[in-house]
């Protein structure tokens, strides 16, 4: 057997790469960074509060927290990313067609990008709605 | 074009070899086989490469067919075997004594050999049995008994053969004393057809005798089998011989990560139904304990029975009689034109057997091309599949 | 049988999703994934539903402490729970495969689920004692 | 010696002829009888027509892998007894073509290893642990991969997408990228390093439980993820 491969395999190799390992990188570590986050999150907003659930004034109060205010919009946009990145790996498991994945894909952007926007905007709405 | 047609009849070691040899003289090849290809007795060796030195004392002759054959498929077969060597451990005053000739032997057929003190041996195969008196280092080698023949298909299938595996000769077509043709059933798709062709090769190993029933030719063919038994863990690097003559239980060959013990001996008349006795599996496990202790608490993997083709008396033995080994018929001496039968011989010497055939099939033929195969290297066994 | 394909042509399997849910003979890390993916594909809706919900913040307090009042009732609680178990699990099994799927102690990836899920079930079945007790 | 008689619920396929369908045989057992040779006694007291592949009877070439009561397995070293169950049922693996019988066509198998243009197969690799003989320069033996395809066929996204490089091959590369022997392996990352590759792997290990001779091919996978992520940071950070 050849031990030296032709320039043509070599180039044919070299276009089989593609994104997804990025993408399932992102994937895995923004999942670490929910772990965190919704950990957080969820002590926060149903364990360590009386009831397990905020009231509207309780809800403003918190979010009134500069700080609170920046981990929340990162969950968002974590969250979401994370959420579509999956549903993108079930889509894949469909057996689509080239095609198929780019409509696939195009609307995961869009279906994020409303998400990410809305939460930034319903956050921002909340943060005046505190402060007025 | 070609300008004969050769059937092979048989898909283990020697029909590959036989198929690759003929395509390469230029003939049109097709070969069939009633399973898998090496699923007879081919895939079922224990593995060895044999350096001819078990043969050295009292068969010379295949000691230097061993060791010939040996440096040829180190050579054409890269990559199938082992680079481990073997050693023939003497473990009793009379089996050190016995090295002696044993070397004396193995100088005399060509096969590099050399004593090892006991200090020695033990520091190579911690594994050895401690009571080890000496050894002798030999060129064995452990080959992979189903991907070096698949190399052979592979490269004759490459070359232009056509290789039929489930495809198991029902019966034979006579035109006048000569076979013309063999009538086919494909397992696959349970239909018969009829092959034709110029002659046709009996390469059925243990199986050969009945092959040649049908025919109604005489193949003194007794299948004989032998028990190997296969244990986790790798107990030795080098192949591991009892140096004593010919015995029961007297090899350990590693393969891959496992230790395989062979072999024992009998005789049975059908080649389909071997039995694997158990007190010959305690057999092994009591004579390689022998050889290297740690058989006996090693894990158990595997034991099968695999049947050697032995050649027996023949009712008329007029027969070419090309090696003491393996023998290749000419069944013309029976009335039968168009037959050839090869059998007995051994993994070690495949190719041989099937240059000594491809000669007789040649001559008979008045085809006179030399063998090409000595220098051939093949293709890797995966090529038979692409 | 729907898995093997009497043919001489490679062709695709008909059911590209069953074959994940044939458990034949299936190891532990496989009814992990298909848990996994389960808890994925809840998890998701629910975090869609969850952002939907938020938008009631805006309708002013009624609106919010209505639901509060809603979310309340034993039968959400119950929800609550499979939610609890969904988000646990998932973390759990997610952190081993972020790991293991990175190489990182990928060749003691089976001590690890067991590590991390039974941490999981411990936080979960505290988890859902306290959604009862408050 | 005990004997049983045992039912072998057997996968039967011929080209051109009707659908699959399990046939029912009977055969006498005892505490030695591997699946295999109880077939081998089907085939030859039974019904001839019988197809399977098998050649060395002791797991090491990798040829009579089957499903057995569902589990990949090899043939020859499944005792008929130590199963337990009254009835065997034996099919031929998933996610091959079915030749006929339980023979499944081992090309797609092979044509993974042949697209890369690299030797993948190795029919040896270095042993350096052993003292080397005279004579020497180390002890070789075959590679413990078999090729026997349990894990390709046990492997799930195998059975959702045909074109995923797959379990046995994914670890050949990774043999090769491990240890390269001269070769340049940053053609063979590259090959993985796609949504066909390493990555689509969902880390369900059914390769490591298929796996007859210890290759862990999921483990493989994920030392070729490991080094494809260095790899990945080193660029993301420009060195």
């Amino acid at each position: 057997m050849q031990s030296s491969m032709s320039r043509r395999s070599l180039e044919e190799m070299a276009t089989r790469r593609d994104r997804s390992g990025s993408l399932w990188l992102v994937q895995a570590f923004s999942g670490l960074l929910l772990v965190l986050i919704l950990g957080a999150h969820m002590i926060a907003h149903h364990f360590i509060v009386e009831g397990g659930l905020r009231d509207y004034q309780q809800v403003l109060d918190y979010v009134a927290n500069p700080f609170v205010f920046i981990i929340e919009i990162v969950f968002v946009i974590t969250a979401t990313a994370h959420a579509l990145l999956g549903a993108r790996a079930i889509v894949l498991d469909l057996r689509p067609s080239a095609a198929t994945m780019r409509v696939v894909n195009w609307v995961l952007v869009a279906v994020g990008a409303v998400a990410i926007g809305y939460g930034l905007w319903l956050a921002v709405a909340l943060q005046r709605a505190a402060g007025a | 074009m070609a300008p004969f047609h050769a059937v092979i009849i048989g898909g283990g070691g020697t029909g590959a070899a036989v198929a690759h040899d003929l395509t390469l003289r230029g003939m049109k090849v097709t070969l069939v086989e009633r399973g898998e290809l090496t699923s007879g007795t081919t895939g079922r060796h224990h593995g060895l490469l044999h350096s001819g030195a078990r043969y050295a004392v009292k068969d010379k002759e295949s000691a230097v067919e061993c060791i010939d054959e040996n440096t040829i498929l180190r050579r054409i077969a890269p990559g199938s075997f082992e680079l481990n060597d073997g050693l023939f451990v003497a473990l009793t005053d009379e089996e050190a004594a016995y090295s002696h000739e044993l070397v004396e032997a193995c100088h005399e057929c060509g096969i590099p050999a050399r004593r090892l003190t006991r200090e020695e041996a033990l520091a190579r195969e911690p594994n050895l049995n401690p009571a080890v008196k000496l050894a002798v280092q030999v060129p064995d080698a452990t080959m992979d008994a189903m991907r070096m023949p698949l190399r052979f298909f592979a490269t004759a299938k490459h070359n232009g053969a056509t290789i039929k595996p489930y495809h198991e000769v029902v019966d034979f077509v006579r035109r006048g004393n000569a076979v013309s043709a063999i009538r086919v059933r494909d397992h696959t798709s349970n239909k018969e057809y009829e092959i034709g062709g110029d002659i046709f090769i009996n390469a059925g190993g243990a199986w050969s005798g009945r092959i040649g029933a049908m025919v109604g030719v005489d193949v003194p063919i007794r299948p004989s089998p032998g028990v190997m038994l296969a244990v986790y863990g790798r107990l030795c690097n080098m192949v591991v011989n009892r140096l004593h003559a010919s015995g029961d239980g007297d090899i350990i060959v590693p393969q891959r990560a496992l230790s395989v013990i062979g072999t024992s001996s009998w005789v049975v008349e059908d080649p389909d139904n071997l039995g694997l006795p158990e007190d010959h599996i305690q057999m092994m496990v009591k004579y390689g304990s022998e050889l290297v202790p740690a058989v006996r608490t090693a894990k158990f993997r595997a034991a099968w029975s695999a049947a050697r083709p032995l050649i027996g008396p023949r009712g008329a033995d007029t027969g070419r009689e090309l090696s003491r080994t393996f023998k290749c018929f000419d069944h013309i001496d029976e009335g039968v034109e168009g037959f050839v039968t090869i059998t007995g011989g051994k993994a070690t010497t495949l190719r041989g057997m099937a240059e000594t055939t491809a000669n007789v099939v040649c001559q008979k033929l008045g085809f006179p091309v030399p063998c090409p195969t000595r220098d051939y290297v093949l293709l890797p066994h995966t090529a038979y599949y692409a | 049988m729907d898995n093997i394909q009497p043919t001489t042509d490679p062709v695709r399997p008909k059911a590209p999703l069953r074959s994940w849910f044939d458990v034949r003979g299936r190891s532990l890390s496989t009814l992990a994934f298909a848990l996994n993916r389960l808890t994925a594909i809840g998890l998701t809706i629910y975090l869609f539903l969850h952002l939907a919900v938020l938008s009631l913040l805006l309708r002013g307090p009624e609106g919010w402490d209505q639901f509060v009042a809603l979310a309340k009732n034993p039968a959400f609680l119950l929800l609550d729970v499979v939610l609890l178990f969904g988000v646990v699990y998932h973390m759990a099994n997610g952190i081993r495969v972020a790991l293991v799927g990175m190489g990182v102690a990928h060749t003691r990836q089976k001590s690890l689920f067991y590590v991390l899920v039974g941490i999981a079930l411990v936080a979960f079945v505290v988890g859902a004692v306290l959604i009862f007790v408050e | 010696m005990t004997e049983r008689d045992i039912e072998f619920k057997v996968f039967r396929y011929k080209q051109g002829g009707a659908a699959p369908a399990h046939q029912t045989f009977t055969v006498r057992c005892d505490e030695n009888t591997t699946v295999l040779v109880a077939l081998q006694d089907i085939r030859r007291d039974q019904d001839g027509t019988l197809i399977l592949r098998h050649s060395c009877h002791h797991a090491s070439c990798g040829t009579c892998g089957m499903r057995i009561n569902g589990r990949e397995e090899l043939a020859c070293v499944v005792k008929v007894f130590e199963l337990g169950t009254p009835t065997v049922v034996v099919e031929p693996m998933r996610n091959m073509p079915v030749i006929s019988d339980l023979v499944v066509d081992m090309e797609p198998f092979y044509d993974r290893f042949n697209a890369a243009g690299m030797p993948f197969i190795r029919e040896s690799e270095y042993l350096e642990e052993a003292e080397v003989a005279e004579g020497l320069e180390t002890y070789m033996r075959c590679e413990n991969c078999i090729e026997c395809n349990l894990c390709v066929s046990a492997c799930p996204i195998m059975g959702t997408d045909p074109t995923y490089i797959g379990p046995a091959a994914l670890a050949a590369t990774w043999r090769v990228v491990e240890e390269p022997r001269g070769l340049d392996s940053r053609p063979l990352l590259d090959w993985v390093d796609s949504q066909n590759g390493c990555w689509r792997c969902h880390v369900a290990y059914e390769c490591n439980e298929a796996c007859p001779s210890g290759v862990l091919p999921g483990d493989k996978i994920m030392s070729l993820r490991r080094e494809l992520t260095k790899r990945k940071f080193r660029r993301l950070f420009g060195r």
